[in-house]
Formats: C-alpha cells, structure tokens, sequence
C-alpha cells in the first residue's frame, strides 16, 4: 500500500499543469467569460492540443492509440483541468474516445446526457452519447444546433464559460438517431461521474489557494485579514473539506468493482460539497472584492453549481451510500455490539 | 497510488488473522466499565498475550524492544484487530502510544532499559500528567513546579483530565523547572511513581456521569533527577516529538468502530422502521461518505508516514494530522446524533451503549485540542497564513 | 402594537425568578443532579409553593380560582422555569389545572402523553393527561409505578434530574382505565408545545450567559479566551439564535387560531435548536472544564435533547410549516412574479 | 406584548391600502433592469406620487418636512406596499434613508431647505460614496482626501459600491480632511454634486453580471465647504448616527417579499413534483420557521424604536439590528438555495428571476458590514465581550 502519487503520476500532473499554463492562461479563460454572446464554443486548436498530449486516449489501450494508463492518471488531468477551469465537454469526449471516431485525437467534441436536464456544449458538440440504459448510443450532431430528438433549448447559462441546454427528453430506444455502441452505460457513468468530481477537487484546491492569497495580502484594520481567526478559521475549513474530498476521489479511481460504486458516489458527493463551499467561502474571504465580475471565484462557484448538477445528484449518492451501508451491515456478525437489534419498547419488559 | 497490499504486507495479515482467531475465543469476558483494577488486569493480560505473540510494541524501533513494523503494517494491525472485536489499548495506552515512544527517542540506554520492557510485556501502566485546571488548551502555561533539592526534584501542583490514574505506576509529568524562562521554555519531562508520598488522585467525573479521567494533586512529591527524560528544561521539545501521535493513527482504529456502528445503525433503522423516512436515510448515506473519506485519509497519512520514515524522517504525521483530528472529531459527533435519531425515544435511555457514546463523543472536539486550536495549526503551519492574534 | 412586555408582564417574570431564585438555588439543582439512586421525584414543598404562586392555575379564570391570564403571561414563567432547569411535569400539570382535581393548587403532580414513547415523573405523578386523540382522557396514577395500561417500563433517564419511562402504547378509547375530560386535545398539545418551547427559550438563554460569563473570566495563551474572535464568533451566533427564538415564541403566544398552529411549529423548532446549540457551544466554549459533571451545561444539553422530542418533533413541525407555505400560496395572486409558475421545458419552446 | 395593530394604526393601513389599491393600477410598467434613466424616471415618478398623497418621508421629522409617522406606521407602511407589489424604493434609497436623516439630523436650516424638498417630491436623487476600493469592512481607514482652498474643499480619490451613481445629482461622501488625525477622526461629510468637474463614474459589473454598483473617481473636484454638513472632522459621528437605519427596517420589506417567494417556491414545487422529496419539503418548512421569526423580530425592534421615540431617544435601532442583519443575510441565501433545489436544471439558466437573485443574495453576508463584522459587534457591544484582536 502506497496511496502517494508515483513519480510517473507526478510527472503526469506536472505536464498537464504546464500545458494549460502555456495554452489557456488565465487571460484566455477571462476572455471566455467576457465573450458579449454569451459561452463561446471549445476553441478547436486547444482542443486539438489536448488531443496530441493524449488527455482524451489516454485511458485506451496502446495498440488503439492511448496511453494504456487508468483512473488514477485521469483523475489527475482532470483536477488540473478543473483547477484551470477549462471548459469544454472533456469528460464525455473522453469517455467516447474509441466509441466516436475522431473523440480521441481531440478532433471531435462530444458531448453526453445520462437523463432530461441539462446539457453542456450541446451546439458545439459533434456527437451526443447518450447513457439512460444500459447500452451507450451515440446521437449526431445536427449542425449549429441541438438534436431536435432531444427537443431541447438554449439557456442562458450561469457559468460565462459553458454553453448549456435544457433537454426535455431523450430519444426512446430503438430509435433511428441514434446508434448502440459497444459500451457499458452504467460504468461510463460511473466515470463521468468520478471525472466530475476530479474537476471539482481542483476547483476546491484553486479556491483555497485564491483565498490564503488573499488573505495574505489584503490588509483591513492595520494587519492582514488572513491575521484575524475568523478568517483563518474559514481557509482552515476549506483546506480541509479540499483534502477529504482528495483522498474520496483518488480512492475512488483505484477502487475495483462493486465497491467503486460507493466509492464513487462518496467521492462525486464530497467533492461537490468542496467545490462549491470553498468558492463561497472563498468570495466571503474576499468581501466585496470577491463579489465583482473581475474575480475568478464566481466563476469557480458557477461551474461547481453546474458540475454538482451533473452526473449524480447529491440525492442519488446519498441513498446509493445509505443502501450500500444496509448491504454491508447484513455481513455483519452480532458480535458484542448486539444491543442494537433489540427494541427496548419489547413486550417483554413492560411496567415497571 | 495504490491501495493493494504488498505480498509481506498480505502475509503479516494473514498471520495476525489467524492468530486473532486463534486468540481471541479465549479470552475472558470484558470487565464493568467502572472497575478500573479489572480493566487494569484485563488490559495487562491482553498486552501480555500481543506480547507473547511477537506483537507488542509493532510500531516501535527495535532498538525500543519494539517489532519495527512500517506504519503500514501498524495500520493493518490497527484495522484487523478492530474488525476482530480485540480488546482497546486500554489501560497500556500512555506507556504504549506516548510515554514509551518519548523514552525510546529520548530517554538514555538505562531509562530505556528500565521503563520499555514492562510496558511492552503489559507489566507497568502509565498515565499522562500534561493538562492542567488552568491550562486548558494553552499547554505550555503549565504551572505545576519542580524544585531541585540534591537527587531529586519536589514537585508541587495538580493535573486534570488524566486517564487510569487510580492503576498506574507511572505519570509521564510536564513540570515546570524554571519559572523566569519564557513559556515554552523551563519545563521539563518527568517519570512520576504515582505510588510516592504526596501523590493524591481524585477521580473526576464527566458529564457522561463516568470517572474515566482522574485529577491529580501533587504536594511537594519527591523524583529522582534520573528520572527525568531529556535535558533539563527541554521538555517542551522532549514532548512534542510523540504529542502528535495522539492525533495520528491513534483515532485509525476509531474509524474502523465507527464504519461498523454507522452500519449497525442502518440495520437498526431498518428493523424499527425510521429506514422509510428518506432524511435519515439520506443522512446516514452521507455520513457513509464522511467516514469512507476518512478511512482514506488515515491511509493516506500512513502512506505519507511510510515514505518519512523510509527515507530517515520521523514518520511523524505532523501538523497534517490535524486535518484528519479536526474532521474526524465532528463526524463523531455527528454520527451519535443520527444514532439518537435512529434510536427516537430510547436515545434518552443511557443504558444504550449508543446514547453514552453520544455523551463521551462531545468530548472529542475539545481534548487533545479543540477545534479552534485544530484550525489555528491548519491556518498558520499548513496554509502559511500570518499568526493570529 | 407594542411587542414589548408590559410592565406587570416584567414583574411577574420578576416575581418568578425571585421564587425559583430563593426557592430553587443552583445548589437544589445540583443536589438534585448528583442524588445517587437516580432522578428523584419532584419536591412537594417546591410544587406547593409553585401552586401558592399561582404558576399552575395561571390560565384558570377567576371564578375557577386562577389568575385569568394567558398563554403569553405562560410563555414568561415558564421561560423562567427553563432558565433555572426547574425538573417536574411543569407543562402536563399547568395543562391539567382545572381538569385534574389538585393540579391547579401544586397538590397533586400531572404528566402527560401525546404517543407512545417517553413519559417524564410517570412514577411519581398522580394522574397522566392523555392526549393522542380529539378528545382528553385522564389516567389515575398507580402508587410508586406506572399504570399498567401504558406498558410501560423505567429508562436510566439521560436527563439526572428527570426520571423517564419508556411507553410502548396508550389505551385505546373506550377504555375503562382513562375518563374523558371536558378538553380540546389537540389544543392542549398546541399549548405543550409552545410552554415547552419557551423552557427552550430560558435554557438557551442561560447558556449564553455561562458561555460569556467564562469568556470573559477564563484566560489562555494570556489574555480573556473572549477576545479570542472564534469564541466571540460562537457566543454572538448562540444570542442571534436566542433572540430570534425569543421572537418566535413570544409572537405564537399572541397568535390566534389558526396561525397559532405554524407559529407555534416554528416556535419550537427554533426554540429546539437554539437550546441544544446553545448547550453544545457553551460546552465548546467552556472546553475540558464544561464535559466535567459539575458544570451545569450538560444538564442544560439533556434537558434540551429531552424537550427536543417532547411535543412536536422537529420532522413534525417542519412538515406541518410545509403545509401551511401551501396554503399560503394557494392565496397569492400570480402578480409580476408569475415566472414560477412556467416550466421552461415546456413542449412549445423546444429545440432552437 | 401586543401585535394587534391600534384603532389609530389600522385607520392609517385602511388609508394606504385604498390609495394602494387606487394607485398602483395606473402606474407605467417597471422598465429594464439595466435602463437606468429610465429606473430614475420611474422611481422618481413613484416617489412623486407618494409625496403628493401625503407619504412622502413618512418616518420623518415633521421640522424636516416628513410624516412624523410612528415606527409602527412606517414599518405598517413598508408592509402593505410590498404586499400591494408597489414599486421599490429604488433610486430614492438613499436620500430618503440615509443622506435625508443625516441632513435632517445635522444641517443646518439652510441645508434642509435646499436638499431635503426635492428629495421628498422625488426631483433629486442621491447616491453614498462612503467604501473605498481599500478599505472594504474596515471604512474607518478611507483614504479619500479632501484639502481645504478657500471657500471649497479639492477632493481627490476613488469610491466603490455606489448604486445609481449613473443617474444620482448628489454624492453623500465622505472624505479625509484631517490626515494626521486618529483613524476615526479627521473625517468630513459633504455633499458632492455629482455633475461637477473631475467627477468620473464607471459601472462595476458583478458576478451576477449585472451593473448594479458603480466606481466613482474623483479627480481635484472643487466640492463648496457650504456643502459640509456638521462641522469639519466630525464626519464619523454624523454618518453613524442615521448609518444603522441601513441595518434595521431597511430589511423590512425584503422579509415580506421573501416570505411570500417562499410560497411560491412550495406551489412550484408542488407542481413540478419536487413537493414529493421529503428533504426538500422539510426544508422549506424549516425556512418558513426562520422566515415568520424574522418578521417577528422586526416587529419586535420596531416596538423598541417606537418606544425609544415616545420616550426621547434616536428610535435608532442600534447593535441589535446586527442580530436581525446577520441571520436575515444567512436566511436569504438559504431561501434562494431552496429555489435552486426546487428549480433543478432550469436553475442554471439566469433567465429565472429566482437564478438572478440567488447570485445577488451572494453579496448578503457581505455588504453592509460581514457577517464577520456583526458577530463581532454582537460580542462586543450587545455581550460585552473584550475587545477582539
């Protein structure tokens, strides 16, 4: 046992955290945000950048083109893509390489729906994998806009840098627009859920990050405000709800099958709660500074409301926990700890 | 990353599985919780037994009389002991977790020789005199005085929140020996006999309506100078070494505890019909996260421990511990809170073992530092933020 | 309207604190707490001079021998019995005054019912007040036990100054054990819950004096542990619930039917929490000193986890406010905010 | 304790109401929310007709022009026109709230003759230049300088979170015209014209996207020391005393309209099938409780301003409105939470008011003094507590 990242796993992290360093620089991502029509499309070049660095194959084997690697290596490039907020429908189009031709160079955004809701990037996507059975399909694109089988409408998206739909419904199988393809839906969405959470895990870190240096620097009452407890108390906080959900999404990553289900449900719950409680805690560290278009947390918050939306709910991974928890209890023995079986209101023990 | 464990780290479960199987069928029965010479015994026996067994003392250097394990194979101890049902640490907690861990680091080739090998064979108990009535969080404001007189020290004072006082044979005891130095500064560790004149211990009785903490008064009690571990008013230092100990894997095992009572709870829940209301249910799911996450933190930080230590460090869990102390402490409580709900009228009943684990839990975030301390350490050691005032 | 207590309201809180001040000193409690062979019973002498008072026949009118005033006046005494943790079935026995002969003169102790579950000095009253139905029923005691007709056995009470049985079932009516009594049941389980809701009140604000009361004396790390920001922090969030407890009982002891229903379940939801915080964060704000048994902050906590589950639960007041929102709504105009009313997934706007 | 309202007290409601229910009809509709002229004609157009049926400055000293009403009527006034959907305050929220008490209290006659009329007929509009980029909670440390020349002051520095800088005439602001004085003195209230030269305003976008606030820069602006209201360096005392309105009945209305989108919430989601989830349903429930308390305890403050006005004092709802402050921000996150909850998908889309107002409610614990500034006011000036540091 050894939960540390390797070093082929650092280095991983590292190249992908220069990589977005050099190809979407913070400039970049206020430049989305600003954009007067609203979330613009992915930009294709960046786009296809991820594609040659191997972000949306590397999970497929070598002999079809990936870097064979797992998991634990996704989630990694995803906390780092989370952490720059880059936009984009990353986690379908990764889970589609291989499924749609061109997902995995990075020549063909694709974007996914497991239920009625919402939809990121819906305009701009060429595919659309569709996971609400047990059998993933694939729905084409229609050009400039979105599938007319998902009657869907543009919304005006909270998040500045995500375009988003709302979707009424998904084509009923069989159905002529979309075609089966070889992928159990289920786990893909068990993944886009892990994925999820791994973006989330980076946007809860960055905010801690945002916060302490803040705090360090912004000067109230003649000292830091990062000198006041009632502050350093709220970054203590968040640092922790970030480190809990770190250690519930890597976990997860490594968790064989059917304890990943859980696993999977804790991580996508505790990172949710990280994410969007640290970027308000985050904004209330940074007062009414935090509270202007020109700060990146709103933008953090936006995205970890959309990203909590997505995937599994907070209703869905808490009852899949609780009857988890009831399956696990059944193996238990009565042991010493019997007394929890007993009712104390029994018939047996009446009027004293 | 990897959670597997290693073709050594399976082999030396599959020993203790087997062992403890063998073992722990023979056992007496657990003593009342309030009969501290039993416990003391049943404790004693049972360290006798590891002991016997080649595992007392696993995380300890050998060169300690300890196996020398690596915090991962200390961790799986930790986990299948638990899982198995095996008695606490009990009464051998201090001597094994702190006192003697602080003699092995400090103490000289003739203390160790004196003090280890009795607290490994589960022969000598040890208390811990460190808080006191006016200290509280603020440790290092201690006041209890040691006098140099010849040999010995005189010792005048008092000590709160201590632990099987009433059966020990030893205090590890923070004293202060000189009063004009700066706080953290004149203090110094001593190897109190609790059997000497002057040695009086008051049990104190918690808002659980238990006595398991003691006070202990000490009135111009005499200590050999050989007695003292480390140099003369270095026992800040000399302490603080193993404190953190307390807030690492020491809560490792708790955590196993409290993933079985979250499912017992469950099952109960389902058995008396509160399952149906989905706010509980949902409750007890999240709280099935909470403890999952912990359980990899524990991990985690062995991992992170594993490595100091392979590479010469201390494989001390340091400030990173208070992460998992300050998180830790408030899914404790929170647990007990469902446990209350699960249970609706007999909650108030505290012959349920649930309802006075309820009661002990609003303990855990105020001892071994409060939660406010927790998060200071966090602010100002991990996030680097300016000390506050 | 004047929400201010008027001044002889001031005097008989006044007179009442004097009472429980000469007659019910800490050190009564603490006797109480500390007697060996569990809770006692409750002190005659004490009950007597309750009813001399007048604290039990307080809502009686004249010409029945009772001060003729109201639940307001109530709601002020018994924020006093909180405060003081005055023990006995206060609430039960003021309820019963003119049902239950004695009651009214503190001669004779009621407790009362409104389900199965626990029931408070069952041993020691003389009669328990049923109320599960439309009707009240009185239930004559059985000497030095519980009627059999409760099934009924005693629970090692966590509460050291309240003895309690668990109830496995009220008889069910017609029922020769249990006599009707001339009393609207549900409304006398309207008035428990708001009389037990403002012991609530008393106890939560007793907690804040204790907690600032040693925030101010208690010092660490060399200076008041109150100038600390994180106790000041804790300290002002246990008033603002205090005060806006405060707010919430005293207004549902002036609201008529049917207002009173919510306000009374908003009454003692807030009253519920504010008195388990307020004893949680007192205890924290004590730290080793408030988990000793001589601190008086847990029998503040016992006694509010107790309170908490008598009457009206917290899932029962918050289904019951859900409601009324209904009714509420159904009442409103459409007006300028109609928008909530749409579903924006409607069939007429789909796919653009 | 009483709230049933008096015979003089429902014949004032009865009043409003038929002229509410007369009125409101033929009022234009509500322009765009980012048209700010033509919010100004509106609201002024409002305010207008409020003055010519005798509501005008109704909480207002009669000498100043005002109603002379009572609290109660006034908080009765803020009540019914809510619940009538009569428009907001809006760009009157400042004169009629803070520079109109602030002249009222502290001008001189001349002062009150010439800003307070058109403030009341709705012909000029105010705006507060009081934050500063800088100074953020700590508005004590301001650095806006302004140097005596003459008869005029030359004002030099920037301000932030000005609402309706863009349409206002006048800029309550306040300037450093000692800087060598202690923080809190030196300090000096004018009022700006905002026409003048060297004044620059530029619209602050939110994160809700919105440009709700503005910056305004002031660049060697000539202000006359005729528009200094109190005297020189004692700006601090004259701001405070009318400052706490902001933080008393200000909320008032806000609660009202919360409680009844509250409702609203329950029949949206009765409708869309969310009614179904027990935890949402217990949750709004529960935020019905703290909603109706809210109320409450601006009844129950307003009783004490009404009191504290029949007998002599500010009717100044003073550091017990930082109770009422903090929980009613936390209440109205919380609220526009729920919203989101009973919305689902279609709440990340910004196009549903309750979407807009969510991100509005952001800023809640924030202006007007933190949440972290009113918990410490609470211990501090209501508990008694020592001072923090």
């Amino acid at each position: 046992m050894d939960f540390r990242l390797t070093d082929d796993q650092r280095a991983l992290r590292a190249g992908m955290r220069g990589l977005l360093a050099a190809r979407y620089p913070r400039e970049r991502l206020r430049s989305l945000a600003d954009c007067p029509g609203g979330p613009p499309a992915p930009d294709r070049d960046l786009w296809q950048a991820l594609g040659e660095a191997g972000f949306f194959a590397l999970r497929l084997a070598e002999q079809d083109g990936g870097a064979g690697l797992g998991l634990p290596e996704a989630v990694l490039l995803f906390e780092e893509a989370g952490r720059a907020l880059l936009p984009g429908p990353l986690v379908a189009t990764q889970l589609a390489a291989g499924l749609v031709p061109g997902a995995a160079e990075g020549a063909c955004p694709v974007t996914a729906l497991d239920r009625p809701g919402t939809a990121e990037h819906l305009a701009s996507a060429e595919a659309v994998l569709l996971l609400d059975g047990r059998a993933a399909r694939v729905l084409r694109a229609r050009p400039g806009g979105a599938p007319r089988a998902l009657r869907a409408r543009p919304a005006r998206s909270v998040d500045p840098t995500t375009p988003l739909h709302l979707v009424r419904q998904l084509p009923r199988p069989p159905d002529g627009t979309a075609a089966t393809v070889p992928a159990d839906a289920p786990r893909l969405c068990r993944e886009a859920a892990l994925l999820t959470a791994a973006q989330q895990l980076g946007s809860a870190f960055r905010t801690v990050e945002l916060a302490v240096s803040h705090a360090r620097r912004r000067s109230q009452f003649g000292r830091p405000v990062g000198a006041f407890q009632a502050v350093q108390h709220l970054c203590a906080e968040m640092l922790v709800r970030a480190e809990l959900a770190r250690a519930a999404v890597y976990a997860a990553s490594l968790a064989a099958e059917p304890e990943g289900t859980a696993e999977i449900a804790a991580a996508k719950l505790l990172a949710d709660s990280a994410a969007v409680r640290n970027a308000r805690d985050c904004l209330q560290v940074h007062g009414g500074l935090g509270f202007t278009w020109e700060a990146d947390i709103h933008l953090h918050l936006k995205r970890a409301w959309l990203r909590a939306s997505q995937w599994q709910s907070a209703a869905d991974s808490e009852e899949l926990l609780a009857n988890t928890l009831l399956r696990e209890a059944s193996h238990l023995p009565e042991g010493p700890h019997a007394s929890d079986a007993t009712d104390v209101l029994d018939a047996e023990n009446v009027t004293a | 990353m990897d959670l597997t464990l290693t073709k050594e780290e399976e082999d030396f479960r599959d020993r203790l599985r087997a062992w403890l199987h063998d073992t722990l069928p023979r056992l007496p029965p657990e003593p009342p919780a309030e009969d501290w010479p039993a416990r003391r015994a049943h404790d004693c026996a049972w360290q006798r037994a590891l002991h016997d067994a080649g595992y007392a003392g696993l995380h300890w250097p050998a060169h300690a009389g300890g196996q020398g394990a690596t915090p991962t194979e200390y961790l799986i101890f930790i986990e299948e002991t638990e899982r198995a049902g095996a008695p606490y640490v009990g009464a051998n907690f201090v001597g094994l977790l702190h006192a003697g861990p602080t003699i092995a680091a400090e103490g000289t080739a003739a203390q160790r020789a004196r003090w280890l090998p009795p607290i490994l064979r589960g022969d000598e108990i040890w208390c811990q005199g460190f808080s006191e009535p006016d200290a509280g969080s603020d440790l290092a404001s201690l006041r209890t005085r040691a006098v140099r007189d010849g040999d010995s020290y005189v010792v005048t004072g008092s000590k709160i929140w201590t632990s099987h006082a009433e059966v020990a044979d030893w205090c590890e005891l923070l004293v202060r020996t000189d009063p004009a130095a700066p706080r953290h500064r004149g203090i110094s560790w001593l190897a109190l006999p609790m059997n000497a004149p002057g040695v009086t211990v008051r049990p104190l009785r918690t808002l659980a309506g238990t006595t398991e903490f003691a006070e202990v008064f000490l009135d111009e009690v005499r200590v050999p100078v050989t007695h003292r571990v480390g140099p003369e008013n270095d026992g800040w230092r000399v302490t603080m070494v193993t404190l953190s100990y307390e807030r690492g894997t020491a809560f490792a095992g708790e955590v196993v505890a409290c993933r079985r009572t979250l499912a017992r709870l469950a099952r109960t829940a389902r058995a008396n019909g509160r399952w149906d209301d989905p706010v509980l249910r949902r409750r007890l799911g999240r709280l099935h996260a909470e403890f999952t996450a912990l359980w990899r933190l524990v991990q985690w930080n062995t991992s992170e421990a594993a490595h100091a230590a392979r590479t010469g460090g201390h494989g001390n869990p340091g400030p990173g511990a208070s992460v998992f102390k300050l998180r830790y402490s408030q899914a404790r409580q929170k647990l007990y809170e469902a446990a209350a709900e699960v249970l609706g009228p007999e909650s108030l009943d505290t012959r349920h073992e649930w309802t006075a684990q309820r009661l002990s839990s609003l303990s855990y975030t105020i001892a071994a530092g409060t939660s406010q301390i927790q998060r200071n350490i966090i602010a100002e050691r991990i996030l680097g933020l300016p000390r506050g005032r």
